[in-house]
Order: C-alpha cells, then structure tokens, then sequence
C-alpha cells in the first residue's frame, strides 16, 4: 500500500510531469515546447536581470513569474491559483494605469515646458511602432507556418516600439494578453539595452558638426506652469482619443499630485509604496502569462526581431527630425536629442548625453533630451490610444 | 473601419500608419502650441534679474540602481556629474547654470545594506 | 477613404461629443448639463483645493475624478472602466471605514477622556445633521420642480452637518451613492471653510464674557485609560447601534493599534500608505460618480445650500449647548468649545482656540476644544448608524 | 417603521429628529459615564507629586499642510505655538503645563523639496 | 408611537441580542454559547497580546476582529459585510502567501547554507505536526459528544505544529477555514509561549554536558549563494510537491527579491506597508471567523490541547534528533539547535541561545539554531504541501 | 488514496505520517545535498585570508517589539548583545567573528514616541 501512495505521490510531482514532457510525446518536436525550456529561459533573464542589471524592477518579478507558472502541476494560474487571481489587476488593465500614476508622480515635465519644439521629436519616434506594425502584417503575409499575426496581434507588438513598459503591457492586457509575456520581455529587455541599440544608429544617421551642437540654456520654469500642464495636457489628449484616457489620466494626475505641492503625502505614497507594490503583482503575473505552450513558439521569435526593429526605427526617426529641425533652426537643435524621442526614460536622454559629450566634452545635452523623452512618453501613451480605437 | 480588423492587409497597414503617425504628429503640434502658450502668459524673462547664488548639497536616493553603475565610473567621472547635475538643478529650480555653484557633493544612499543588516539584526535578537 | 476615416476619427473623440452638448440638443436647457461645464467646475474645484488649500488631500483627487468622469466617451465609469473597478471600494462601503482606521489611528481621545462632559457638546452639535434632514424634507415637500429628495437622498445630505468626510461618503454610498460628487463636496468644502462659517455664529451666540472664561488644566490620562477607551467605546457603541459597526469599529480598532504600543509597524502604515491609497483611490472614485447628468441638478444646489445650514446649525447649537454648560458648571465651561463639536478635526478645535484667544490673550482653550471636536466624530457616527437603521 | 421610507412626511421627519437626538444623546451620555468611571478607577491624582521637569524637542513631521499655515504667520505666532505645544504635551505626556519647559523648537520637515529634487535628479543621471 | 420606535429600536440592539442569549434559550446549555462569552474571550487576548505581548502584530488584530464579529446584529461578516469582503483574501488562500512574500524578504538563510546538516533538524521537528494529525484522528475516535474531526480538520489542526503562522492560516483556509480562529488563537499563543513551553523539555532530553557544547564558527557564505538558494529551493520543492507552491514560492520570491540586491525599493516595500498592510487584513477577519457558535465548540478545547502537544512534540523530536547529530558528529553539534527546528522564527532560536548559555556562559548558539529554525519554515511548507495533496 | 478523506481510520492515519514524514525528510536531505553543492561549487576557504578589519555601528530598528524585551534588561545582557551581533554579522558580512571589531553600539530606535507626539501636535495646530 506504501508503494501504491508512492506511485501515485510521483504522478503528482512536477518531476514526472516534466520527464514526460521530453519522453511521453507524440512528436519530437513537442520536446521544444517543454516546460524545461522556459524554466531555463526563467533562470537566464534572472541573471540578465540580476547580474546584467537589466530593467531590473521589472524583470526580476517577470523572470520568477516565468519559473512559477511552468513549474508543472502547481496550477498558479489556475482559475483557483494564487497568481491567477492577482493577475486580474492586470488583464483588467488596472495595474498598468496604476503604474503610470506613478510615473507621473516621479516624471518633470519641466524640460518639455521650457522647450514645446521637442514634443514633435516625441511624436517623430513613434514611427517605429507603426514602422513595426507594417512588419508585423507583412510577417504575417509571409505564409512562414506558425507565424501570423492578427491586428490586434499585431498592435500589441508594435507597441514595444513605444520603448515604454506600463503603455505596451496596458495594450497587450486589452488586444492581445496571451502575448504579455513574449512582449514584457522584448520591452524591458531592448529598454535595458538602450545604451548598446542606440549609439551606433545615432552616429550612423549624424555628422560630427551635428553631434558638436551646444543648446542654449533652457528657460525657467515656474511652479503655476507645472501645475496646468498636467490638467491641459489631459483634458486635450483625452478628449481627441478617449479610449488613452486610462493611460494619459493616470499619468497626469500623478503629475499634478507631484507637482501641486499641497498633497505631498499623496505623492510619496504614490512614488514610492503603491508604485512598488503593483510592480510586484504586475510584474509576477505578467512573468505568469508565458507558459511554455505559448510562449516557445516560432511568434515569440518573431516578436524579439520585430521588437528590435522597433527601437532602432523609432530612435533613426527620432534622430532624422532632429537633423530636420536642426536646418529649420539654423543649427541650434542638435539631432542626437531626437533619439530621446522613444521614451526609455531616462535611458535615452543619458545616452544622448553621452554621445552629445563624446563629440564635444562641453557639451550638456541631459535636460534638452529630457524634453523628447517625456514627450516620447505622452506620445506612445497616444499611440497606443490609436491602435486601441482601432482593434478594441 | 476596415473589413476584418483580425485579419489586416497591407495597404490597410499602411492606411493605419499614415492616419495614425498624422494623428500623432497633429496631438503633440497642438501640445507644442499649448506651451508656447505657457510661455507668452507666464514667462516674460523677470526671473533673470534676481540672481541670488544657490549652495546645494546633493542628497542620493538610495532608491535606484542608476547611481551603482555611475559608482562605477570613478574621478574623470565627478566632474561630468557636478556639470549635469547643475544643469539639471538650474532647470528644475529655475535659474541659469551660471548662478548654481556647487560646493560638496555628498553621497547619501547606499544606506540600504546598513539596513538590512540591521534587519537581520532584529529577526534574530 | 482616409476622409471616411477622419470622419469615423472626429465622431470618436470627445470634442466632437462636447460641441454636440451644445449644439445638438432637443432642447436649450440641455445646454445646462453639459459635461463642458463640469469641466469648468473640476477646474474651479482644482483652484480651490490648490491655491486656496481646502481640503486638498480629496479635493484634489474628486477633483481629478470629476474632470476625467465628464470627458465624454472616455468611459472610465463604463462598467469595464478603470476608475469603475476602483470605485467598487466606495460603492460596497470598503473604502471610506479604511479611512476611519487611519483616522482612529491618527487621533488622541486623551482630552476626551480627561474631560468627561465635553461628549455631551458632541452630541449638541449634531442637531446640525437632524435639522438639515428637516430641511431636505420641508424642500421637497415645496413642489419646486427638479428638487425632490427621497428619505435615503435626504438622510445624505443630512450628515453633511457631520462635518466628517468618511462618515458621509460611507452613509451616501450606502443610501444613495449617485449623490456622493455633490455631498461629498459640500462636505469637504464646508470643512474647509470652517474658520470662515463658524466665528461670527460663535461671536453670535456668546457674550465677551462667556468668551474669556478660562478653563482648568485637564487631569493627566494614563496609557491604560488610553487602551481600554476604544475597545468599551466600540463594545458599547456597537451593541447599541449595529448599524455603525463598519465606522465605529475601524475607528477604534485604529486608535487601539495606536495606542497599545506593541505594534508601531502597523499603526505607522496605518495612519501613511494605507490610508493614502485609500484616499487617492477613494476621492478619485467619488469624483468620478459626478457626470454632468446627474451632478448639474436643481437638486445639487440644494445640497450646497442645505450643506451650509447644517455646518451652521451644528454650530449654533453647539455653542447653545456649551452656554447651558457654562451656566450648570457656574461658569467653569466656556462655551466657545461647543463649536468644536461639529468634529470638522482638527480645524473646529483651532478655530476655537483662536477665538477664545481674541477674548482673552492668555486664553488656551485647544486642548478643551479637542474634546468635543473627537466627541463629534464618534456622535455624528452614531447618528449615521441611527439613519442606516432606518434608512437602509 | 415608517409607512414610506423614500417618501417622508414632515411629522415622520419630527419624530426621526428627536428619536435620533435622543439616542445621541443617550449614547455619548453613558459614555461621558463610562469616562468617569475610568477617572474614579484609573485617576488617584497620584501623578501630580512626580514633578520632573520634561526638556522636550519638537520634530515636525512634513506629511500635511498644516505647518505651512502656521509657517506664514511668524514672530507672535511662535509664542501662541510654545503654549499650544506645551498644552498639548501637557496632556498627552499626562503633566501638569507647569512641569514643562520648551527649549527649542526644531523644524524638522520641510526637507520634501530637497527629496523631490533628488528624485529628479535620480531620474535623470 | 415613539414608544413604538423605542420598541423597534431595541429590538435591533445588540444589547437584546446577547440578553436574549441568556434567557431566551431553549436549553440552558446554549448560555454556553452566548456572544458575550466570546466578547470576554476577546478581552482576554487583548490583554494578552498588549500587557503579556503575546505575538501582538496578530493577535491584536485577531482579538479585535473576533470582538467585533460577536457583538450581535452589526453583521461585519454577513454577505455585504465590511469584514466579509476583507474575508475573501483569506478565504481564497491570498494574504498567507503574501505575509509568506514578507517573511521570505526578511529571512536571512545564510545560517542555513552554511551549515546544510542543520536543515534536517528542520525536518525532524515537523514530527510534532503528523503526531497531532494521529491525535486529532485518535480523538476522533474516541467518542466524546460534540468532537470529532474530519481528515481535513485534522489535518488543519494538525499544522499547528509548523509553529509557523502563515502556513497554518493558509492551509486552514484551503481545508477547513470554520477552524480558523481555534487555530489561529492556538498557533500564535503556543508561538509566544515558546519560552515557556520549549526550556523544560529540551532539559528533559539532553544531558548537560550536550547542553555546554560549543559548535565551531560557520562559514562565510557568498552573496551569489544567498542568491541562488531560493531559486533552487523553490524549483525544487516545487517540482516535489506542487501543492506547495503558493507558500514556497512567494516566500523564495521574496527570499530572492531581498538578496538579489538589484530590487531594493521593492525589497523595503515587501518587508514594510505590504506586510503590515495584509497582517492587519488578514487578523482582523480571522479573529472575525470565530463566531460563539463555531468557536465555543467542545473542539476548540481539544484543538488547544492538541496545538501543546503540536508544539511539544516536536520540541522533542528536533532535539532527540539532535542528539542524534550529536554522536553522529562526535560531539560537535549541541542537541539544543534541534528545538529550533519547530521553526517560530527567531523565538524559538533565542530560546536555544539562551539554554546554551545557561549551561555554558560562553557559548554562542543563536547563529546555528537560525539554521535549524529557517530549515523549519521550510519543513512544515512542505508537509504543507503534502496534506494539501492528501486533503485538498 | 484513501477510502474516505473526511473520515480517516488510525491505520490510514499512521500511514500518512509514515510517508509524509518520509517526504518531509527526502525533500529536506536533497536541500541538504544541494548545499554541499553550493559550498564545494562557491566556497574555497579563500576569503580567510583577507583580514580587513570591521568597524561596525548598528542601528537598532524601531520596528519590532523585540529590542523593548532586550531593553529590559540591562548592562550584563550588553555583553551578550555584543557578543551575539558579533556573531549576527560575522555570518552575515562573511567573516570570522574575531575580524569584527564593535565600538559602539547605538541605539537609534524608540524614536516612535517622539513620533507619535509629533503626529498628535501636527493634528493639532
Ligand atoms: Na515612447
Ligand atoms: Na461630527
Ligand atoms: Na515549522
């Protein structure tokens, strides 16, 4: 009778149903979708995430969501599971918005006040979401087995284009959220790798004058500014597309908590706590999301490349309206900050720095690219209302 | 809109594109116009006059890993990080760069290990 | 065909749906109920709660809620809506005893402890609450068209004259929640102009000399009286009225995680995160129930009217109650502290305080003042209990 | 109770009023009793005859408004915030005013402005 | 017809309720099982947890939950009722394994991988757990009027001695959540009184010459190892029992997010607002299961004695097993660690500390009881694990 | 597995001990190999030879209740406090305890109260 329990103790353990997922199939190539795999991809984003420091905050909780849910037997995402009842916050899309109240509470639009022109440098870097979009539909026409995307498929991709994690993961929860987890990862992963993605396409696409501009020095910007701009700034974007009022309300009302000055307490809470403890649960149940049935397909490849197309579009259009602003000012716009433009705050604008100082050591680029890379934020936040007036 | 919106064709995606990169570039023009606003009705250059010299001590959150990766960096680093930060602090306190002058920059964070000792600490007295 | 698109595009946003509130309506009057003047009215509101500081930490989230709610075909309050996911903490009476935890937490009964009697100036004050519901009725019984409250409708409005935020937003969400935008502010604005309303009734009803009566020091409380008020406050309390359980019991399970001091940890998130989440959530909530169509009512007006005469008449008999006091105690009392009793913490106790210091200069009347004003919190919460046990 | 809980008459309001009020005021009236129960079981007077004299810093929090108010006001007001602080601790350190002696008063909040620069800062290097 | 208000009036009262729990009984035995009773109860863990400091972070909120619940007719944990909606994170088996997040982010496993023998103190000690589970069945069969218990009850109790609170609440919730104030009450009173309970009977078994020994200075142990541990404990104990996931996981997750050393605003978070925030929840509508009529059961009473047995039983064990140690190393581990295994995290290990420097003043033993004592934690998780998969 | 969970005979019963605590055991033993995995794959006994002294001030929480047991007692218990953070931060800063060289201890806790006071003017003034 010891046997018998033990039989059946071994039935139920992960183990076995992990050694049948390699010997117990129909099809070699099922082996490719084991649950082995993905533990094993778990552990490699824990150690980019840990070792490589990428988007740490994100992937962290990603990576270990990932591990839980392909652990066998242990049912987290099941209709009773622990993971999947903290997962309707984000399928509900009401952590993404939450996350984006916090972004507002810690961004200072005070760059893009002092200079309005660079808003279009935010606009101008969005054409790597669309650029991606075409990619994705035309992948789809391809005829590759295994690899198509529908239009809401395809929205939800391009949007990793947008460079900014809480618009992608709201998009996805609402088009298409059974590629949260193949999207997170592309998103925060090529957000890591900005500093690595960026350059050489910002040298490639500039010449050493362009990259030698100084800016004058921005205007100041009073406390009264701050405060409308949130207020305008919603009331503008949501009434022209309704359905980003989730994404743009919540981020501006976390900027004018920020920045009307009489709810500090409000603003802490919301910078710090309630950001840190809805990036755990989002984080986690998105990580969640990829099981290994959905996520070792040929589309997750596919999402990873057209992923990485995105970002390099959005940052070589960026940089290409800098060069046309750039002639239109009489060269006192330097193009590198149009690179800002696909948000990644505040990577890009460090990056710009970077580059800005590598061709003239006295040069100070940061707040001129702060300007585009908020702007960049509000500019997906757009987009993403666009593609989901569309496909929703 | 479109026929099947699960099932899009390519110059539909090119439609999608042009109508929504002109709905983009429309919105944040409209925003651009907005600010500019801003500045013919709350700034007329009044500011520049009182030039009071700002001392500024730089307290470090201990919050992101951001500062780890410029601790890497060391010395020729320093003074990148005195000329940002005091670009950043004319923007963000209103006042041009020529008037911050940046006495002592004090390193604050990385408290957090002393923390969680004593976090361990305390689980164990 | 991109024009059939623009077209489709200008039917979807919210100015198109904003111009047609003016410009499409069967019938002028509509023109009075258009979203655009909410919006103007959050604007207001933003101005106030900013500039002007009432009570910013709600009124700067109803605020907010209030702009988004009324920014046609954003649909945040559309059953899928974000802000009417969060609002199921308001609606199903979760959010506003959360408040009450952190209010319990946040407060010292020591001076009501100390000072037996002033309770009995906290129940006075709440003649504002019932003579207000008398108002609501005799209004409705004038046939003024559009104006008309039900027994549920009125018993909100009356508690406005609680002068106590969660008490009112917790009755209203559970008699008549579509009236919680316009009670919920007049309630905050009432409170916020209570140095405003309250002096010239206090000067009013008192002599110059009742004023400069100075009152003796109060007795030292132990920690032990400290620990055992909540606990029989909330056993009595409830047993009497179980209908205030939800508001009394937060109350005075906060003050007890306070005031026991072996749990600091939890009573310092308490009176911080936890309630700052709840406020941001629970005002953001209640603005959003303020769409044009309900709020822009003959009946809103109403309330604020009605509002007045409950803060006003709370005061009033108040201070009439602390004459009589003064009178029975032979002029130990001074009966300025019965104003206090319209709880309004810890603005109606300061306010005495500066009153009775006009009198007399060497007067201190501010801790004699908290007594009632923390009396007139428990007192307006049983009057709720009271009106949810007829009314609910 | 009632015949018509959604429709009330004005003598039904009557009645509603002084039922209530009197139930509010029973209410608070056993629990002004209880309260002098605990004075005759808890309070001896005892305390009166340790007199320690209390040196006492005051640490302002930041979290609200409230100091700002107080903050725009100055010079006479600093003597009114010395008898309310001494009032106040009078009571909840449970002594006499006269035991208490204020030596300074330390404005401790206020370092937010100093915090949500360094969050910008953070943010951007 | 006031008089017939007053009538009504007193109907609704609590106070005729518990009246009528005493004289409007059908059999006088039912007094037994008055409100008021329970109301007493309630008193009594008060005082224990705030004058005695019984594990006050739950009990207060527990004791305070279980007053409210019996004060008759306020209806707190009815359908639509405050305490009742709080419930469903309870009863849906969510706060346990987030107070499980917190502790694993406020664990040091250190000790333990520095010295993996002690891990099997760890798990000698659950011997205490499966010992109760016989005498629960044993009781059961005995025959006693009003006490028998199901496998699933028994198994419940049973857990009690994990002497670890969240997982005895978790997996009461998942199998017999009627039980949840019995056993709550029980395990978190025995976790205080470890002091008391533990020393005589680890006197009992050891010598004192196995009490004078001193253990040798344990490793250093490397940042990447802390890091590693909870990847690989919980893949594996995962794999082995996928029953245990929700408590293994969160609290590795939590584990890893605390030394991963890239998450620290996440990690802070963890330790503070989100812990305290779901301790407060998750006491409070424990102590609201336990109504007079579930709680004042002849059970309740056999659940107590059992829940000392829980805890002596596997006092003895850890330390029989340490002894065990003890000659298996020659003398190089003092049996007193093996009381640490009972886990009761760090009480049971100061408890070890100081028994080692009673018999030996120069001895040092609380690192190597934090060994035995986290090992424990892990242990009742998976015997967690094991009755989840039996019962569940 | 069994005929009826919800009532379960002894012998069942003491077969569930039996192979539960079996389990119990082999999951524990497996941590246990995996450990000695751990030390033979990271630890090489190398850190042993660097010796850099420590000098250490703990800062005491204010969170748990903990320390107020700890403060009770008093001047024999420090010696022990000593000795036992000593040992605390010994396995927790990876180093042999007679690396560590404690100076001071100072507490930095039990600031609540003047906390809790400072909270209870601010809702005052
Ligand atoms: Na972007
Ligand atoms: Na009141
Ligand atoms: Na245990």
């Amino acid at each position: 009778m010891l046997f018998d329990i033990l039989h059946k103790f071994w039935d139920s353990t992960g183990f076995k149903a992990l050694l049948d997922s390699f010997f117990k199939v129909d099809n070699p190539i099922e082996i490719l979708q084991s649950p082995l795999i993905m533990i094993l991809v778990s552990f490699i984003l824990l150690y980019l995430a840990i070792k490589k420091q990428f988007e740490p905050l994100l992937l962290v909780p990603i990576a270990f969501g990932m591990l839980l849910t392909n652990l066998p037997m242990a049912g987290l995402m099941d209709n009773d599971g622990l993971l999947h009842y903290l997962y309707m916050g984000t399928k509900l899309g009401i952590y993404p918005p939450i996350i984006f109240l916090g972004v507002g509470a810690m961004t200072d639009f005070g760059p893009l006040i002092a200079n309005p022109k660079s808003v279009l440098l935010g606009a101008a870097a969005q054409f790597g979401i669309f650029f991606t979009f075409i990619g994705a539909v035309l992948i789809s026409k391809m005829g590759i087995p295994g690899i198509g995307f529908t239009g809401q498929e395809a929205a939800s991709i391009a949007i990793i284009g947008g460079a900014d994690g809480p618009t992608a993961l709201y998009l996805t929860s609402q088009l298409a959220d059974h590629l949260l987890g193949p999207i997170a990862v592309a998103a925060y992963s090529y957000m890591a790798l900005v500093p690595i993605i960026q350059p050489p396409i910002m040298r490639f696409f500039t010449t050493e004058e362009e990259r030698k501009v100084k800016m004058e020095q921005l205007r100041p910007v009073s406390k009264t500014e701050k405060i409308i701009f949130p207020i305008v700034v919603a009331t503008f974007c949501i009434l022209l597309l309704p359905s980003a009022a989730p994404l743009v309300g919540m981020l501006m009302f976390g900027n004018l908590v920020r920045e009307c000055g009489v709810v500090e307490r409000l603003s802490n809470t919301i910078q710090n706590e309630l950001t840190n403890i809805v990036t755990i649960f989002l984080g986690i149940t998105v990580g969640a999301t990829a099981k290994a049935e959905v996520f070792l397909q040929g589309q997750t490849i596919a999402i990873i490349v057209l992923g990485l197309l995105a970002f390099s579009v959005g940052t070589a259009t960026g940089v290409l309206f800098g060069k046309i602003m750039h002639k239109a000012t009489g060269g006192k716009v330097n193009p590198l900050i149009g690179a800002a433009g696909v948000s990644a705050v505040p990577m890009a604008a460090r990056v710009v720095q970077k580059e800005g100082q590598k061709a003239n050591p006295s040069n100070f680029l940061l707040m001129h690219a702060m300007g585009p890379n908020v702007a960049g934020v509000i500019g997906s936040a757009v987009a993403a209302g666009i593609l989901l007036l569309f496909f929703s | 809109m479109f026929n099947n919106l699960t099932d899009i064709s390519i110059p539909e995606a090119l439609l999608i594109t042009v109508f929504s990169m002109g709905i983009v570039f429309a919105a944040l023009l409209i925003i651009d116009l907005i600010l500019q606003g801003f500045r013919s009705l709350f700034y007329k250059g009044k500011r520049q006059t009182k030039t009071s010299k700002t001392n500024v001590v730089i307290k470090n959150d201990k919050k992101t890993m951001e500062q780890d990766r410029v601790t890497e960096n060391t010395d020729s680093d320093e003074e990148e990080l005195v000329a940002v930060i005091a670009a950043a602090l004319a923007a963000s306190l209103s006042r041009p760069v020529s008037d911050i002058k940046i006495n002592k920059i004090r390193r604050v964070g990385q408290e957090t290990s002393v923390w969680s000792k004593a976090g361990r600490l305390e689980q164990m007295n």
